[in-house]
């Protein structure tokens, strides 16, 4: 039943040094003079020093702003080093034959030196194993389609077959990947069934939001988190506040759809500032041995 | 005055004819006989013309017309019984989802469905038949009670998507999607969904996990509906008919992709034209598949549930040649 | 396990022709010159003739006004003749030596012919067998100690081994009998867990709502119906509206805690009028054969 | 300021008084510590006497003393670590109950408390420690949880009762008690529930459902508040004392009547003299406890709970001469 590779490949395909050197590459603008070394933040316009936005967690230490962060760049802050074991690679097709869909995977490829949307494998947090999965962003919005669903089902069928905690990072704007239609959209109840079969194994799952989590990533298996964390401030949501707020042409309230709206309206455990996030996410797999 | 759709004035025009030559003949006591047959047998041939020619958006107005039959329209049309069950037993009663307990060939089933308006002030009522949180934990709720007492569900989906509001946001309209989807998935007792109109991404999914997908002929089902799709390529929601064409929705493609089961034939101009001839295909469809199920033993029934939605998704493995990038 | 009596008894407790001929208990008062065969409508103040008002399912055939039905009465309505076979009668201690509560007691059973706030027993409904339990008002406002306690148990138990439908008939207007304390809270916890094990059975539990539940009987086995119906107007909650209205010192809306009012926030399933009952009642327990 | 209650100032005055001579005698110099040893032992002797002879109104007020250890005070005294989980996932998160997962002797398990304030601000915040049906679900939710993943469930029970509002009404605030208490009886855990304070009615059952049931020594647990009872006897809420002693509300009493399986005795002059002592007790209490019940096995457990609680209620069968009624 597992497709999960038996052979582990000597490869793997990302590259988390070089999308470091790389530079922030959201929420941030190129420094002064255009110097590669340095990210204006978008927020209070202070010049910072990538290596020490790299220390600071990508958060500015002017300002507090959370840059986005890259799945590799997630992946270096979460992981212990040395411990990812990426699962095998799999690409998009393009069922539909969606014009231009086969171009932007490509480039989409080319920018974030990932298959897709998706980073996941078995890593270890602070000593503790587990199958640490991470939306990027960059990769057409974060979106789900077929591979970013049956990387996430495969995810939670590895975590059952070894016992495993599965510990996934969402960030995915749009939710469902348009270009892949209907596809798209039944990977919501692939990924929903797969950790409905992984917490029927009493295994720990464990769900953490990022900006945005929105659409059908949110309304599947991000949202089915035995314990649901959030970043400060992440966007949180089903409908875009645009449709939203063209639906129902009413003033949409100040906080509306952030993590702390979420919060208080009772639909995540906590907000976990991202300097902390690495030993929350730890302390919770200790209490799930 | 009914809505006529412009493919349809050929069509509604010749009828219209044939109709006033009827009388005419009637009234006159000729014997025309054949000629009559002859003329309807035209309009039968432009009625086929017509109907398999239609585009992907065609379609999808199709699904929308106002006088297609709408959940409590078909559960008046196909089952014996209907009490309606109310709440979702925290906080409120969405009237964007009827459900209760019907009755078909002697046997009790659980019927759930999104309910349109038909008018002005039924719609504000329904909602436009767009549901609230509470709409699908009323649904979950009476799908659990079906399991405890093993009677089959049957779902009626016609739905745009689940209401994007600001109440909606609060209580968790993502979440509860989520829940459905997965709650759902793991139910003991056979079920049928039926597309009956518009499916419409998460919030047709979440009451969409069956056993048997159905769907009608003219309805619509995807990720996203025309108009926000053609929003997002065009910002001109004005292409929507461009993008049906891409978004592959019409029950034609979802068969082919297996994501369905079967599509319900319609009566020739679709099921606004006849709802009595729509009820009764509904309905034969619907005895088929459940009886092939029910025969199914619960556990198997969730296994193979799972099996069949475990397997969707294109995609292929990389290739090797691809992978040299050291880490 | 099971405490139900073996040996029916050739008696019972209940004398309905007599409780009907007395007259109506609640809502009602004597009629002109006090004639007892006539009683006047507390709401149009019409003057209504008993035996019509009988018949009449004691609803006013002028204003519509909901007569309290003893349970008796409502035994009457609701049962097919001569088919309730009342379980083994128990009567009340006085478990903290409350003072004054065994007059209480003897003097209900004086006014009701009851042994306590509830009739119970088996019976059928139009050819339904079920379990049929009834709360009476008029005994120390249908509040629950321990023998409604035991005698809902006992229902539900009899209901598991005889596999029987339950209907409940509720209508306690402060809910827990202070005056049996702790036991009285305790048979809420009673009462619920018969309540989920008769469900775990796979049997079919009815709970109907009559005029008031409230308290200890509506936040125990009342509410945890498979399906919940109410009268018309009935009132439904937990807190009596002037607790709420005194903390809060808010104006309670027009309809609050009413029938109306519960099936609108989505507590109950539907409103059944009086004169239907019976019919839903059995339609109910034909699609749970 | 702290409250000094009127029975506690002989006490108080002693122990200024014994306080100032020791002070003295220290800045002195004098060898005075045979007299010293005997007051402190009056002191003792007047303690004790005065602690056995509360009545029950007293020991109400213990219960409620603002500087007795609250919910999340008792979280910190008695366990190593605690993460907090918040809402229900369909309404709300209420800040009048909390609960998590802390650890206990190197195990996690699940925390579950209403909580107080101790200031105003805290108080709003809190509702006063008077939760709404989203506490409860929270509350459920955290059980659930706990069950799937094997972890014992401790609840602390301090609450006058659930909130008596409109919109908890609204949301259903006596249908998710009876959830509650349903649920919580089939849970596969060890479950210890403590009253630490108040025990008002069915708020506190909702989360008292458990395989023991232990009781501070001046907490108190009745099927409605003195002042409750003192209101529907007499219309006069000033007579609470009296009610009090004919709620058999104290540990004493429900020991006794085996609804509780201990009584936590508190430090001399109450938990809120010493919250360290207190704590220490409390948690000797609850390894003990639950080290019992942790070696039962889950359905054992369930079985063993519903029987302790299907027996409670004093009854007796009618004789046979009183029946002699025909129908
Ligand atoms: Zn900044
Ligand atoms: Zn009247």
């Amino acid at each position: 039943m597992l497709h999960v590779f038996r052979n582990k490949p000597k490869y793997a395909t990302v590259r988390p040094e070089k999308a470091n050197q790389d530079g922030v590459e959201n929420g941030g603008s190129a420094g002064k003079g255009n110097d590669p070394q340095w990210t204006r933040c978008d927020n209070c316009s202070s010049l910072i020093y990538n290596k020490e936005l790299h220390k600071n967690n990508y958060v500015c230490h002017h300002c507090g702003f959370y840059f986005r962060m890259s799945a590799v760049q997630r992946l270096q802050q979460l992981a212990d080093e040395n411990t990812f074991q990426p699962f095998e690679p799999l690409v998009s097709c393009n069922p539909l034959d969606f014009p231009g869909y086969p171009a932007k995977i490509t480039q989409c490829q080319n920018a974030t030196q990932l298959d897709d949307a998706i980073l996941i494998g078995e890593a270890k947090i602070e000593g503790y194993g587990c199958v640490l999965g991470i939306i990027d962003f960059g990769f057409i919005g974060g979106s789900m389609g077929s591979v970013v669903g049956e990387q996430i089902t495969r995810g939670f069928e590895y975590g059952i077959a070894k016992q495993l905690p599965v510990v996934i990072v969402s960030g995915g704007g749009g939710g469902a990947r348009m270009q892949e239609g209907i596809f798209s959209l039944m990977q919501m109840a692939k990924t929903a069934q797969a950790v409905g079969r992984f917490k029927k194994a009493g295994l720990f799952y464990l769900s953490v939001l990022t900006h945005p989590t929105m659409g059908g990533i949110y309304a599947s298996f991000a949202s089915l988190g035995d314990i649901i964390l959030a970043e400060p401030k992440a966007l949180i949501g089903f409908a875009g506040p645009r449709i939203v707020a063209e639906t129902t042409r009413q003033k949409l309230p100040p906080d509306f759809q952030t993590a702390e709206y979420a919060l208080k309206h009772g639909m995540i455990d906590g907000i976990v500032i991202r300097s902390e996030m690495k030993a929350t996410i730890s302390k919770l797999l200790s209490y799930h041995l | 005055m009914p809505t006529v759709f412009e493919w349809e004035k050929p069509l509604v025009e010749l009828e219209e004819k044939i109709n006033e030559l009827r009388n005419f003949i009637f009234e006159q006591g000729i014997d025309f006989k054949d000629e009559l047959n002859d003329l309807e047998r035209k309009a039968d041939k432009l009625r086929k013309e017509i109907y398999e020619r239609l585009t992907p958006w065609q379609r999808v107005r199709m699904a929308r017309h106002p006088d297609r039959p709408t959940t409590l329209d078909y559960i008046k049309l196909v089952f014996d019984d209907f009490f309606e069950l109310h709440g979702d037993r925290r906080f409120g009663d969405d009237h964007a989802i009827v459900g209760g307990i019907a009755v078909l060939d002697g046997e009790p089933v659980t019927v759930i469905g999104p309910q349109k308006g038909r008018d002005t002030k039924e719609n504000i009522t329904r909602n436009f038949g767009l549901p609230h949180p509470e709409g699908y934990r009323k649904a979950l709720r009476l799908m659990q009670q079906a399991e405890r007492f093993h009677r089959p569900i049957i779902t009626l989906i016609d739905v745009v998507g689940a209401y994007p509001g600001i109440e909606a946001e609060q209580r968790g309209q993502g979440l509860v999607i989520a829940e459905c989807i997965e709650q759902m998935s793991f139910l003991k007792v056979p079920i049928v969904c039926i597309i009956t109109g518009e499916g419409g991404s998460g919030g047709a999914l979440a009451i969409g996990v069956g056993d048997r997908i159905l769907m009608m002929e003219h309805a619509w089902y995807s990720v996203i509906s025309p108009e926000m799709c053609a929003t997002i390529l065009w910002k001109d929601a004005n292409r929507a008919s461009e993008a049906a064409e891409l978004l592959k929705l019409t029950s034609t493609d979802l068969l082919k992709f297996g994501i369905i089961d079967d599509v319900i034939t319609e009566p020739l101009g679709g099921a606004h034209r006849d709802h009595e001839g729509t009820g009764r295909q509904l309905k034969a469809f619907l005895r088929r598949h459940l009886s092939e199920i029910k025969r199914i033993p619960p556990d198997e029934l969730v296994k193979h549930r799972l099996e069949r939605f475990r397997k969707i998704g294109e995609y292929q493995a990389k290739k090797l040649n691809e992978m040299q990038v050291d880490m």
